[in-house]
């Protein structure tokens, strides 16, 4: 029966994408609605025990190699299993009337409905093969999502760029798996055995390293962490329930699950003194403060939204990274929620703006589209970590995980930096005046729209408290109230700072009094990037490619047939003078030489 | 064969050889040309070789020689005009076979045979050891044993070399499949002199070759004009 | 008799086009193709035994064909022939007047492919590659595009060479063995290294092997569409299945001996060729290089097989041998079809194709993702069974061996190939029309059924790999 | 009576072969040519029969070598047959039958 959770989204993709085609839009949205619908029923299902987990299937089986296709059911499948399917259905049901006029609506939708069956497959992969499948595939419908309005130069750009940057982690991750299979003896993660895994030695240790850091590139990859993180705010060139289901709520997350999944195979007592995990919680604390400072001026409103999803991210990774994937997944279960919200919100301001991002622009939203924008008001609290919200509490996790390392203050700056740029959006695009036409004249958004919104909101307040439904690993266990000590006054406090900081700085400005050029051009990374790519890769590739046509067509073909030309042209010169005398001659000192050899030598 | 007939005829087909080198008149070279065989087709007789030596003269300096001096008669071939040989061929046709004579000698100074002599008792013996399968009264037996009926009344003094029955026996017995083949040969030889001296669609460059080659025709052989012009006629449409 | 049939029928044809109208010929090639291709199915399933007609006794070569010698190897290949057959006569434009040549040349190249791939007897396992050469330079010669002589000559005479130096392996092997039988193949007794060497240099060659790769990017380019389907996607997949039946099976510790030359050679492949086709700048370029590179990941399980004796390295090489195929074959029937509709294969000429031709655009995605090996399609399962197999038996107290280096350098490739085939893409299909592809019209039915085709069998064997892997015994 | 020897049938029989070569080498006629090559061969139907009259199988000569001049004489009629209707044909094509001027084989 679980295999439903498959079969259904991949039928409801190849139906749209082979059968109704643009032709019958109008039906293929409602199908890929209804098909994540009963996913989210038989997923909800699931997790009440009505379905037990069916015999995995032998993808293949050929000498020693055997890839299955089976799933796994524990608390942190399960946990996960629910955020795809809920944001899943949600955005579905969001994108009904995003997508409305849309003249490709089918395809978006059988592309909505590949992603969700390639998310399950992640979720469900019993094995690291499964898992780099669905890898693969999640990175498939995200690169065709992201490419939707591939007209648009800019789209096709960014979906390339997703898909490379994501290629470059699956580089890493796929050695990783490699390596993980011998070294743990099992590519299955209930079988994995973590002391082979540790070895012995140093050269235990540093193989163990290795593969932890090389898996973990496929983390790097597709949760957009340092130094591949660049594809994800370009990513939001696609369309705005896309960023809230995939590049804010569910696939970038996916780093963090493995890592957790892959940890939680190993299991905790072995990879303690592992000096990769202070390499990964590093990367995580160094993507988080530098996404944030990136986001404090970013002027896109989904810009600044992916640039918090990245630093979130980070801090996620920072906690896998400190042995405590509890905590990181606590996070990313709240934050799916809230920062879905925060996306669709984002999306139905710019529909009802009429496509229109660049926050300088709107204003006075609260008046016009109150649902809207007193929703994304309660996504931003929750993300901003204002106690009782969810993510104050998970927030308080990752902070306590890393309590007394420097990554702490780190943390903490993020908290506050996280505050900052959220309120300057707030001040700026709902509160304020209207500054444009457009922001003037628009209008609350139809109940497709907000309804998800709504629900978006009392989940971000409240998701925190079901607790059978947070995917759960090892580490420190989760609480879902806050408690008062140390900890609930640091993160108040960064709140109160951020909070402030933004009221000064942006409350009832139509300019950004701040610019930093520097965060606002991210560093300038993409440039160095495309510096690189071009000085490195493509001259690379020109001056192989003419190596290629110079010393190996050119001198070893290009002089061997040279040699065989010129030979000939010298024989065809003196010896083929057309003259049938001349032949006879040659042939007959031929026959003298050959009697002579063949009798006296 | 006596050896001061073996020079004559030797010497008749150098000589013979030589003269088709040097003559500048094609005809002259094919006049040549049939001495040397003739002298060579007295060598092979003086080599018991009867059957072969009158097919070297039926055949080479007969009907092929013909056929030679028809086509040079055909083609119209005067002395070669004015063709001055380079020194350096002049040179390498003298040398290469003077080193070739010289190459040879040592080898045939290691053979220094004489003939093994046919006479009447040789014939007689080899009567005896002829193959069982030819009959009593086969004339192979008959010319061998100098008798008239074959195996008995064996007399040295009557018997003769049966030199075309033996080759008779072999060509129609071992050489049989051969002699098929060359039959089929001799046919694609036909169908291809018929091909080739068929003219072909369009390979005459010149507009008047057909008229020039009439005339040429026509002054060389006796055939009557009006048939080639006709023929010409007609092979012009055709194009 | 089956067996010998699927020889028959092509030649037939070959014979019927010779000497029927040209308006007929490709009718007749058509039901040839399809005839094969059921002929095929049928020997497959009912277990049809193979034939042996004694053509010299000694040294004794015989006319032997079977599908069921050498480990199931056979039957994927001739499953990968007759399929890509089909799809080939069913692409391309046939210039007007040629059809006698065009056609004859498909069956031709068909009938040396499956005969190369279903005799066991070494001589003719040569012969008939040898035969699929000819229509492959006529072809290249008489109907390529741009510089076609040069092409066809470059083309043939680096085959030749290639074969030449096969010959003189192969000869020493029956030298030593005594017999062309291939069921008879054991581990040489001395030479194995010389054999190695030649084998692994000819056989190399017919396989683009750096550095005897430069052939095979413009003979693809210039060849047309169906002579490189053919070539790209069949016959080059000789020297590979050599190397495997023959190779492997007389000299393995010659193979072991050169197994650092091997690695090198092949990462050269990989990342050497994978850099320069990075930097084509036409599509079908890009396409022949894509080819050559990925005869690396082959290589590579050739060199997990010698070096460790991986249990599943050769089904590795087969599937994706045969995946590579597949897809190779649809790219270049694809971009035949760009090339007829914009009339140009200029990656900066062309853009927006995907507003105009959904269709086409969606075949070559899936073409495209296939050969980055996206999983779910067939060339995922091969590769990374091929990475696999270069992990498998890593003794990790040792640290890292070759085979394993060079196994995690040529998963870069995966990136290489990415980035060309995703630059491509996104620059013929994605983006606004331009001048040239503004009036282009969708695929019409004829011309999508050989890439669909094509496209299904990537797809099924892609998510049920089984269905190949099965033939293995 | 004494009769010649092998070798000297060897020896003429190499020389005829050998001013056959000659003529080949020095002539331009192109039919000339042909009438030496002519003689060329039938310097090897004599050196054959000489072999042939030397070895003596079961008393009598070897008739092997006189049936090999047989075909020779045969296939060299039908040779004469189809090199002079080449030798025409050319003739028609090119109006000249001297070999200085027939320089199509060269490039």
């Amino acid at each position: 029966m679980l295999w439903l959770l498959f079969i259904l989204p991949l039928t409801s993709a190849a139906v749209i994408h082979f059968l109704l085609k643009q032709e019958r839009a109008g039906l293929a949205s409602k199908l890929g609605t209804l098909s994540s619908l009963v996913c989210l029923i038989l997923g909800i299902s699931w997790i009440l025990g009505l379905f037990s987990i069916p015999a995995s299937w032998s993808w293949i089986s050929v000498g020693e190699f055997n890839a299955n296709i089976g799933l796994i059911e524990d608390s942190l499948s399960k946990g996960m299993m629910i955020i795809v399917c809920g944001i899943g259905f949600l955005v579905h049901v969001f994108s009904l009337a995003y997508m409305e006029d849309d003249d490709a609506k089918a395809r978006y939708f059988g592309n909505l409905s590949l992603f969700m069956f390639s998310m399950t497959g992640i979720v469900l992969a019993e094995n690291f093969i499964m898992m780099f499948i669905f890898w693969e595939l999640v990175g498939l419908s995200s690169y065709l999502l992201i490419g939707h309005w591939y007209k648009k130069d800019t789209a096709a750009d960014a979906a390339k760029k997703a898909f490379l940057s994501n290629r470059i982690g699956d580089f890493g991750f796929l050695i990783g798996i490699l390596m993980t299979s011998i070294l743990a003896g099992s590519v299955v993660f209930t079988d994995m055995d973590g002391a082979s895994f540790i070895g012995q030695g140093t050269l235990g240790t540093c193989l163990a390293s290795l593969a932890v850091l090389l898996v973990f590139c496929g983390a790097i990859g597709k949760s957009a962490q340092l130094p591949l993180h660049v594809w994800l705010p370009d990513a939001m060139e696609g369309p705005t329930p896309v960023s809230a289901l995939i590049h804010a709520a569910t696939m970038v997350a996916a780093g963090v699950y493995m890592m957790a999944r892959f940890f939680q195979s190993i299991g905790e007592t072995f990879l303690t003194n592992l000096p990769a995990l202070e390499i990964i919680a590093w990367i995580g604390a160094i993507t988080s403060l530098v996404a944030a400072l990136m986001a404090t001026q970013q002027n896109d409103i989904k810009k600044i939204l992916a640039y918090s999803t990245l630093s979130q991210l980070g801090y996620m990774v920072m906690a896998v990274g400190l042995l405590d994937p509890n905590a990181g997944m606590f996070h990313l279960y709240t934050h799916a929620w809230f920062k879905a919200l925060l996306f669709l919100g984002s999306g139905a301001i710019i529909f009802a703006c009429h496509h229109e991002q660049n926050i300088w622009k709107m204003g006075g939203l609260l008046k016009r589209m109150p649902i809207t924008s007193i929703t994304f008001i309660i996504g931003t609290l929750a993300l901003t970590a204002v106690p009782l919200s969810s993510g104050f509490v998970s927030k308080e996790g990752i902070l306590k995980a890393a309590a007394g390392k420097p990554l702490f203050w780190i943390a903490l700056t993020v908290a506050a930096l996280t505050t900052f740029y959220m309120f300057r959006l707030i001040f700026v695009a709902i509160l304020g005046k209207a500054k444009d036409d457009h922001s003037k004249n628009a209008k609350e958004v139809e109940i497709k729209m907000f309804g998800p919104l709504v629900i978006l909101a009392v989940l971000a307040f409240v998701s925190q408290y079901f607790t059978g439904l947070i995917p759960e690993t090892i580490g420190n266990p989760i609480h879902s109230f806050p408690k008062v000590d140390e900890f609930f006054f640091y993160s108040l406090g960064a709140f109160a700072v951020g909070f402030v900081l933004a009221f000064l700085f942006y409350y009832n400005r139509a300019k950004d009094p701040i610019s930093i050029p520097l965060f606002r051009n991210k560093f300038y990374i993409d440039e160095l990037y495309a510096g690189i790519v071009k000085w490195f890769q493509d001259i690379l590739a020109a001056l192989v490619h003419f190596l290629d046509e110079f010393i190996i067509n050119g001198l070893l073909v290009g002089g061997a047939t040279r040699l065989a030309q010129g030979t000939g042209n010298i024989f065809r010169k003196y010896g083929q003078s057309g003259n049938l005398q001349h032949y006879a001659l040659i042939s007959g000192v031929g026959i003298l030489l050959a009697i002579y050899f063949t009798v006296f030598a | 064969m006596p050896t001061i007939l073996f020079y004559l005829f030797a010497i008749l087909m150098i000589a013979g050889g030589i003269c088709v080198v040097v003559m500048k008149n094609p005809v002259s070279s094919a006049m040549g040309m049939i001495g040397s065989f003739i002298g060579l087709a007295a060598l092979l007789i003086g080599l018991n070789a009867y059957f072969v030596g009158t097919l070297q003269v039926l055949v080479y300096a007969g009907a092929i020689m013909v056929l030679f001096i028809f086509i040079i008669m055909l083609l119209d071939l005067k002395k070669e005009e004015g063709k001055e040989y380079g020194g350096s061929s002049v040179a390498a046709s003298i040398i290469i076979p003077i080193i070739f004579i010289l190459i040879m000698i040592p080898v045939l100074s290691a053979v220094n045979k004489d003939f093994t002599k046919l006479d009447g008792h040789a014939l007689n013996a080899a009567a005896e050891k002829l193959d069982k399968n030819i009959p009593a009264d086969s004339h192979i037996r008959k010319a061998l044993t100098g008798s008239s009926d074959g195996s008995k009344n064996v007399d040295p003094n009557k018997a003769t070399l049966p030199d075309v029955n033996l080759i008779g026996q072999k060509l129609f017995t071992e050489y049989n499949f051969p002699l098929q083949i060359v039959g089929v040969l001799l046919l694609v030889a036909t169908i291809g002199c018929v091909t080739l001296s068929k003219k072909l669609h369009g390979d005459a460059t010149d507009p008047d070759e057909d008229q020039r080659m009439a005339k040429t025709l026509a002054k060389s052989t006796d055939i009557p004009k009006v048939t080639i012009t006709a023929n010409a006629e007609s092979s012009d449409k055709k194009a | 008799m089956l067996t010998l049939a699927l020889i028959l029928i092509p030649l037939l044809a070959v014979a019927a086009i010779f000497f029927c109208a040209p308006a007929l010929a490709r009718k007749i090639t058509l039901g040839a193709a399809s005839a094969n291709l059921l002929l095929a199915i049928l020997a497959i399933t009912t277990h049809c035994s193979g034939v042996s007609l004694n053509v010299l006794e000694s040294p004794s070569i015989a006319l032997s064909l079977n599908i069921f010698e050498n480990k199931g190897i056979s039957i994927v290949m001739l499953i990968l022939s007759v399929v890509v057959t089909l799809a080939a006569v069913l692409s391309g434009n046939c210039p007007k007047d040629r059809e006698k040549l065009w056609f004859s040349s498909i069956l031709l190249i068909s009938v040396g492919a499956i005969g190369a791939f279903i005799s066991t007897d070494m001589f003719f396992f040569f012969a008939f590659h040898e035969l699929a050469l000819i229509p492959t330079f006529l072809m290249i010669g008489i109907l390529g595009r741009g510089d076609r002589k040069e092409v066809a000559w470059k083309t043939t005479i680096y085959l030749a060479f290639g074969s030449i130096v096969l010959l003189a392996g192969l000869l020493l092997i029956v030298n030593q063995i005594g017999t062309f039988d291939m069921t008879k193949l054991e581990p040489l007794a001395k030479y194995q290294n010389e054999v190695a060497l030649l084998l692994i240099i000819g056989f190399g060659t017919l396989v683009s092997l750096f550095p005897f790769h430069s052939w095979a990017a413009p003979a693809y380019a210039s060849a047309p569409a169906p002579i490189s389907m053919l070539h790209a996607g069949v016959l080059k997949k000789f020297g590979l299945y050599g190397l495997i039946v023959v190779g492997y099976k007389v000299a393995p510790d010659g193979m072991a001996h050169w197994l650092p030359l091997l690695l090198v050679l092949l990462l050269c492949n990989i990342i050497w060729v994978g850099l320069v086709t990075i930097n084509q700048k036409r599509l079908d370029l890009m396409l022949g290089n894509s080819s050559v590179m990925h005869m690396g990941y082959i290589f590579l399980a050739i060199a997990a097989l010698i070096d460790n004796g991986s249990t599943f390295a050769t089904e590795a090489a087969v599937l994706l041998m045969f995946a590579h195929g597949i897809s190779i074959a649809m790219s270049f029937c694809l971009a035949d079809r760009i090339e007829a509709k914009t009339g140009s294969l200029e990656i900066n000429q062309l853009g927006g194709l995907a507003k105009n031709t959904p269709n086409l655009a969606f075949l070559f995605g899936l073409v495209g993702m296939a050969s980055i090996g996206l999983p779910g399609l067939a060339n995922f399962a091969g590769e990374i069974m091929v990475f696999f197999s270069g992990f498998e038996n890593w003794n990790a107290a040792d640290g890292f061996g070759p085979l394993q280096i060079t196994t995690m350098i040529a998963i870069w490739g995966v990136v290489i190939s990415a980035v060309y085939m995703l630059r491509a893409f996104r620059n013929i299909f994605h983006g606004d029309t331009v001048r040239r592809t503004e009036k282009v019209t969708p695929l019409s039915r004829d011309e999508k059924i050989p890439a669909l085709i094509l496209g299904l069998i990537l797809l099924i064997v892609g998510i049920y790999p089984q269905a190949i892997l099965q033939f293995f015994n | 009576m004494a009769t010649a020897s092998l070798t000297e049938y060897l020896f003429f029989s190499g020389l005829l072969f050998a001013i056959g070569l000659a003529g080949v080498i020095l002539r331009r006629n192109i039919i000339v040519i042909f009438m030496c090559l002519e003689m060329m061969l039938a310097a090897a139907s004599l050196t054959l029969v000489a072999f042939s009259r030397q070895r003596i199988v079961d008393g009598l000569p070897d008739y092997d070598g006189q049936m090999l001049v047989f075909f020779i004489i045969t296939v060299a009629a039908a040779e004469v047959a189809v090199g002079l209707a080449i030798i025409v044909a050319l003739y028609r094509a090119r109006k000249t039958i001297s070999t200085d001027d027939l320089t199509s084989l060269k490039n």
